[in-house]
């Protein structure tokens, strides 16, 4: 393809920057601050000789201008949601609402210390209950933390409360059964909450193997943890066979709810027999994902799971107004100081009340018609693995692409060029040479049009000129980066000119 | 709805285009049973200017314009403008991890920036990326220090935060690590004793925190030695980076971990907030979370990219070396931003401040009779015996729109009635005179 | 040169995006409003049907969403002060400090209403006042409007001042005596306070030829309006005998206060005799140049000229609260509704309270030593057509380059290319192939070596390869625009496709 | 001082570079005489915590949480968080003028859609990029009739806004352009027969406002008969962009000009604001201030740039169209984002809820039995008669955290005593009720 045939994107001018470390020079600062109103004190005095520090070495000196410079120089470097589609499969990159931004700045919320007295955080323990009560209604579940500080702190947080009920119930168990298609977390989790963990092949239509369930599932087993949706975007359609059996030996069913946009006002893990279940709000619910966080994986459980909830819970006094309770016995402790990550639960929030019920019923709506609607623009040049129905993501492969040396990572380099944020690239694992995408509902027809478009180059050129693809992204200003030499040799830190040998 | 880029004609143009006579088909794939047949019972959406009305209601339930005595992990301190100003770029905050390098360079090096301006402040050698908050990167810490010594037991210092203590025994409890207390002495410190006892050669790390939660100043070479003696990690956990700016760093340590917020990130009921771990060298590869890493293209020039993700739960799932995956990004970036700002000089000055303010408060509390619970150095938190506990002095607080420091019987019951009070540049002179005067009566 | 050889910049991919029209169906919506609390009203009844509008023809439905990406995207086609350095002779573009944004956003200050009680708008008029006193000890003048929007409504509105005065004396004679280094707005406002303008030139040194102003200084004259420094960065040496040339006369001296950014703490126009004078808060402190504007042009005077300032002043009443006096016999009137761009007056006070004396002191400085710097550093490449010391700017022209036919315009268009906002291009226009470079003070030694190896670089393509110069730039998302077609046919608004042809 | 990216070092290295001796040797071309021979007698440099804090002792001092029913000219609606979050991108506010089109097409291409957005709005074909404000668009209005016919009078409505009026008044002074005033009828609209007198051969233009200063719609297509029968110009002005929403623009005129704070930009004490004009096509080189156009590249890619610069000052010198030069770009720059965000059904809602309210609060206020003014139709504001003047009502409205209307006296002494109350959609219900309730007595 020519530069011209590239309708989403041209290349313009930006600007080099070095590191903040060289731009530093002696004397320079960017801050000061106003002249101290009590008596100066000596610090090795107070300290200790042995105690005080002389200098930073190597920290930067440099000026506000300069400090300005710098990071808006390295912002224009990245690609955000405000910038175009961003199409990472399984990450929601939905649009963030600016208001969010404000209603999370408001004086009283923005500098409300942790510690404030009860009666001077009324606000902030409302925005928590205001939040709880409508993640609950959204999910059909009956109890819920907001200590989680993203989605696999709430998997941990949730298989803690999973062994500390069956604990109490007189047997943790020992084993955690975890279908294939499932996120890295997931095992990792399962490991920190103490249990051991057992793959659970897919069928071929891309669902959970049930007779394959149906044999890993003894009595040693704590909990099936699913993600429904799956990460293929298909939902699981034997669920009700699935809790079944699952409760029928005793376990529990968890599940990962990073896929939830595709179920809002549709369908509530809590009425298809989840027990517990984690939700990432920096996916489903909006807030922003910070060039990786801050998010924030609140954990929803059945009523039984209820004592074991991390402390502090909030809780309404007899005069109506609400506090944190602490003193809960049977609770797994915490996982976390304070109570989470609060300013992503205020956005979060604000995102619901914007929406209310019909809001997110259509867009998840919106979700999954995007994504079918790219599924069926791409089918005729990406090979589909699995051809049950998807919800608001699917997954393609690079089998036709690999014939000419083309796999799915130079095909995301080279979308790169055509204007958007790739997609997630080789996840899920099931799905050798995976293309995982998810549009989200914030895409317009008009910019999934060209998404189409651009796929549908990448595909011809994969065919007609592969060495484009291989060698791309050509329209960046740096080109692909060696990560085999980053990993190999690793330099992890600036060090100044003459130490940098070291 | 608003946020919603469709006509209803596009979304009917869409239906036809696949094939689908009705939205409600779309999710057929859903068994009935399954589905909800009833909209959900929330509130109509609201308008932008109801939501924004919610939130003011919601704060002016809140304390403001309150001069604030409480610390204990949270700090607030003077925020330059650029940070909020910076931060705000979008290309920043509505991008993700960088698993793309070539369109997040930006968020790359400024992680880059960040890692090495933790290596700075700390005096070790490799910094990650970022963890939840300060609690969980103790747990993380000695995750990464059992398996760096293939032992199972921690010494923790009864010092260290309790809530972090709290955190650290959650996540261990079943993963067999055990944990022993150490106790503190007169002068806030951990006692050199019970840390000798402790030190046995299944003694994966000792941890103590510095300043610890009382504000004191720990001895860090001395925990040292006896942890390296025994063959275990010192880990010394940091609350209050600030202090930083003017103590020593834990030179000593092997990994240094804790709660970066102070540095630039709002206070924000508690969160978010940013946990940092930095660690020598020979370490790096027990490091929990996420490394950026300097690197080339083709044609030579520098670069940055996430590194050595083998570590990490989407390469080595359960045998990875944290389940962590989302991190606290945006707060680093806040935390790079103003280290950036103060720099050298200022953040040593900003220390300063810290330093004369809470020493002036301490001699203020003495001057009127009231003792320090502990002897050792403080930076910008002390222990005042004895003020806590009635409801008087916190009415009378509050009337002077101050909020007081922070109950310690709550954490300790040894100390009921004694008050950790904070005292940071923010808060002026008067302020502090009014605090002292209320807190030791007429 | 090749594309390595440029240091500051390379090119990155770039979003397209079309007019926000063309993102636009029927039914989207990026904004809705709370229910009503009152009843309906039945507007074709209220208004009369033939006031009634049914539908504003072509305007825009779209998203929240699409909003936030149509704006992202086309702010990234441009390049800002936090770009890097943007050299506009003449215009000062100074960084524009964080904090102002901040404060002028500040609840109280942002919301106040124009026709708030005097009781409840303290604050504001305590700006108002505080920033008069700032600038009059700044300038050297003894009284003040902050009316202006602008530096030539300053200009109108302080050749006014003049007129009014004279006009007072008996007399408001015929005419203004203009540099012909002098801006354009300066004769067009001296036309609007109903002067005609006669123009007077400059001697081999760049500044005010003495003699001709001699013989053009009658007693028809009413002001000499004089830029100093003037637009080629040189102090008028010889003031003295040029205020005393024009005061003997009868007449004024009237100073465009432009370049004060040379002259903070160094040199005070009512010290030198000047009698009025405007200032540009947007250049010299510091407030955002906004794409164009908001400015703002306060005009300080001399006593014998305070009775005829614009209407309302704030004054002092006798328990110290401030008020707007209105009550002037003498004022020349309103230049403006209400009390001038407010918003821009905060940040104006922001910035002198930030710097206090030593810093604005030490600025003015850095300004200077950053163009000094500069000359020197191009003095090999570009000739220089005055050798006269100049203070925070300099004035090169074309004349080596155009023997190879590269123009200052060339010139500027290939900096951009280097990763530069252009300096001034043919202006002043007593410098035929002007390029008028003033860095500021905000510019780091770093940026400036770069600038001037960037130059330099120019200069050798000048006549090493022209074409590449010619036809600059390059690395920018579209090419040279041509501005002859734009004015021959001018398109001034986008149409729907039908009408397009209309 | 934090905003120099220099250290000491540097200037030294850079003062050697330039063969000077000293700081001072750089002003050695300013005469010792004109030099300033002390420090300026300014405060020391605040940090910016100090800076922060002098402003938020100054806004402490203004009302805050107050409901204003105040309008005349500057307006508070819902403004969506998008357009504080989108002008706030610095590749906007900290650029200039697009002198240079390849680097400015983002602030040229909202400019282009701006003037599509006025002319849409006020039916006209051609718009500027943007003048001061309202008032002296007005003066620009009228010397652009005065160019355009060769005639030098102009008969103006005193419904127009006062300061508008006062603004002219200034500008044409010295210009040798008559004014002539025109009264308003018991509807509150122009006198028909007061034009007809007028309407001489010398009438360069006519100057009505609609919605005018008290809220009245005026009859567009009468006054442009008669204008145009004499051969002048219909000038209408519009201070009140937002009635555009719902009511028929102004298609008659030949120039339509006034202020566009209404829609999406901050009170801000009076300004910045940003006045619009706009034209027939036919007096598009008559017109003042900057206009974009669009044009290709070589390569033929739609762009855009400035375009008809001849008009302007730094052209033409005195015979400029206008003296303009820096506009309000970014306050046009708000309202494209707030039109574009509202859009056509938002615009027309907001535009119906500003109805409704204001003709709410004229129901209450005639239950009250208090009188209107004027019996012409109006948008948002209307005259309330004799409910003013007393220090009563004003401070019994403060101390309901209510600002009232505006008291007409000052600027029409035959209305003293009568109110000019503006209520947009921001007011509540209930506010409005206790507006009327405090007006008309117990
Ligand atoms: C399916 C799934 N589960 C869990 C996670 C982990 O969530 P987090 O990154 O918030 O920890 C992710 C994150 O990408 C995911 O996609
Ligand atoms: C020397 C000089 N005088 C006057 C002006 C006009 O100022 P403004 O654009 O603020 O109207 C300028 C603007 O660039 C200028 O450079």
């Amino acid at each position: 393809m020519s530069e011209q045939d590239i309708k989403k994107a041209r290349r313009h001018v930006s600007q080099n920057e070095g590191l903040i470390f060289e731009r530093s020079s002696p004397g320079k600062a960017g801050a000061e601050l106003p002249p101290l109103d009590v008596p100066a004190v000596a610090a090795a005095e107070l300290l200790g000789a042995q105690n005080l520090r002389t200098a930073i070495d190597g920290f930067p000196e440099v000026s506000e201008v300069e400090v300005v410079r710098h990071f808006t120089r390295l912002s224009t470097w990245n690609y955000g949601v405000d910038t175009g589609a961003y199409l990472l499969g399984s990450c929601t990159m939905k649009y963030n609402p600016k208001i969010n931004e404000v209603v999370a700045r408001l004086e009283g919320i923005a500098n409300a210390h942790p510690y404030l007295p009860a009666s001077l955080a009324q606000g902030c323990l409302r925005i928590l209950k205001a939040l709880s009560d409508c993640l609950l209604e959204i999910v059909g579940m009956d109890a819920l933390t907001l200590q989680p500080a993203a989605g696999a702190h709430g998997e941990m947080t949730g298989l803690l409360l999973v062994r500390a009920y069956l604990e109490a119930q007189g047997n943790p168990r020992r084993k955690v059964l975890i279908p294939d298609s499932a996120h890295g977390t997931n095992p990792a989790s399962a490991y920190m909450a103490g249990y051991q963990t057992q793959s659970i092949g897919s069928n071929e239509r891309g669902t959970v193997d049930l007779a394959q369930l149906d044999r890993a599932m003894k009595d040693d087993v704590a909990a099936l943890m699913l993600t429904n949706p799956n990460t293929l975007g298909i939902f699981e359609d034997q669920i009700a066979q699935i809790a079944e059996l699952v409760h029928s030996r005793g376990g529990l069913l968890y599940m990962d709810g990073a896929n939830l946009n595709a179920l809002l006002g549709v369908s509530r893990p809590g009425d298809f027999g989840v027990d517990v279940l984690h939700l990432n709000l920096h996916k489903t619910f909006s807030t922003p994902h910070g060039g990786g966080g801050p998010g924030a994986g609140p954990v929803a459980v059945k009523q039984f799971l209820e004592p074991f909830l991390p402390v502090p819970v909030v809780v309404e006094r007899a005069d109506g107004s609400l506090a944190f309770e602490f003193d809960r016995p049977q609770s797994i402790g915490r996982v976390r100081a304070f109570c989470g990550n609060f300013g992503v639960l205020v956005r979060a929030l604000a995102y619901i009340l914007a929406n209310g019920a019909e809001g997110l019923r259509q867009l998840t709506e919106d979700a999954v018609l995007n994504s079918r609607y790219l599924r069926k623009g791409l089918e005729g040049a990406y090979e589909l693995p699995y051809a049950s129905p998807t919800l608001h993501e699917c997954v393609f492969c690079d089998k036709r692409q690999a014939r000419y040396g083309v796999r799915t990572g130079d095909i995301a380099k080279r979308l790169i060029d055509y204007g958007f944020h790739p997609y997630t690239v080789s996840f899920p694992l099931i799905v050798p040479g995976a293309l995982m995408i998810e549009p989200t509902e914030s895409e317009s027809k008009q910019e999934l049009d060209l998404l189409i478009d651009a796929l549908q180059c990448i595909a011809r050129e994969a065919i007609e000129e592969p060495e484009t693809v291989l060698q791309a992204p050509h329209r960046t200003r740096v080109g692909r980066m060696d990560e085999v030499q980053a990993a190999r040799k690793p330099i992890l830190r600036w060090k100044p000119p003459g130490e940098a040998a070291s | 709805m608003r946020y919603l880029p469709k006509s209803p004609e596009e979304r009917r143009d869409m239906l036809r285009a696949i094939g689908c006579d009705s939205i409600e088909q779309l999710f057929s794939s859903i068994p009935l049973e399954a589905r909800l047949g009833r909209p959900l019972r929330l509130e109509p959406g609201k308008s932008e200017p109801e939501v924004l009305a919610y939130f003011r209601e919601r704060a002016a339930e809140n304390a403001r314009d309150y001069t604030c005595f409480l610390g204990a992990g949270a700090y607030d301190h003077f925020c330059p403008a650029v940070v909020d100003a910076l931060i705000s770029r979008s290309e920043f905050y509505t991008a993700y991890t960088p698993y793309q390098p070539e369109i997040s360079q930006g968020t790359l090096q400024a992680v880059f920036e960040y890692q090495t301006l933790i290596c700075q402040l700390t005096g070790m050698d490799v910094a990650n990326a970022s963890l939840y908050d300060g609690s969980s990167a103790l747990p993380e810490a000695v995750m990464m220090a059992v398996r760096a010594t293939g032992r199972r037991r921690a010494a923790v210092a009864r010092s260290v935060h309790p809530e972090y203590r709290e955190v650290l025994a959650t996540y261990l409890r079943h993963q067999e690590i055990k944990i022993t207390e150490l106790p503190f002495a007169e002068s806030g410190q951990l006692v050199p004793e019970a840390l000798a006892a402790a030190a046995s050669d299944d003694l994966a790390a000792v941890v103590i925190q510095s300043p610890n939660f009382f504000g004191v100043i720990e001895e860090v070479a001395a925990a040292a030695e006896v942890a390296h003696a025994a063959g275990a990690l010192l880990i010394v956990m940091v609350a209050e980076p600030l202090a930083l700016g003017i103590v020593r760093p834990p030179l000593e340590a092997d990994i240094v971990a804790g709660e970066a917020q102070s540095l630039g990130v709002p206070l924000s009921f508690g969160g978010p907030y940013v946990g940092f771990l930095a660690a020598r060298e020979k370490y790096v590869r027990s490091m929990p979370g996420r490394l950026v890493g300097q690197t080339t293209d083709a044609a030579g020039e520098r670069g940055f990219c996430l590194t050595l993700a083998t570590r990490e739960q989407h390469i080595r799932r359960e045998k990875a070396t944290s389940n962590i995956c989302t991190n606290q990004a945006l707060c680093a970036l806040m935390v790079t931003i103003f280290l950036s700002t103060y720099g050298k000089q200022g953040l040593r000055e900003l220390a300063l401040q810290n330093l004369a303010k809470s020493h002036y408060a301490a001699a203020r509390f003495r001057e009127r009779g009231a003792r320090l619970r502990f002897s050792g150095p403080f930076f910008n938190e002390m222990v005042v015996r004895g003020v806590g506990g009635g409801a008087g002095a916190a009415e009378k607080l509050q009337a002077h729109k101050i909020v007081g420091g922070l109950e310690l019987g709550r954490f300790y019951p040894e100390l009921a009635g004694d008050v950790l009070v904070c005292v940071t540049e923010t808060a002026s002179r008067g302020k502090i005179d009014e605090l002292v005067r209320i807190y030791t009566g007429p």
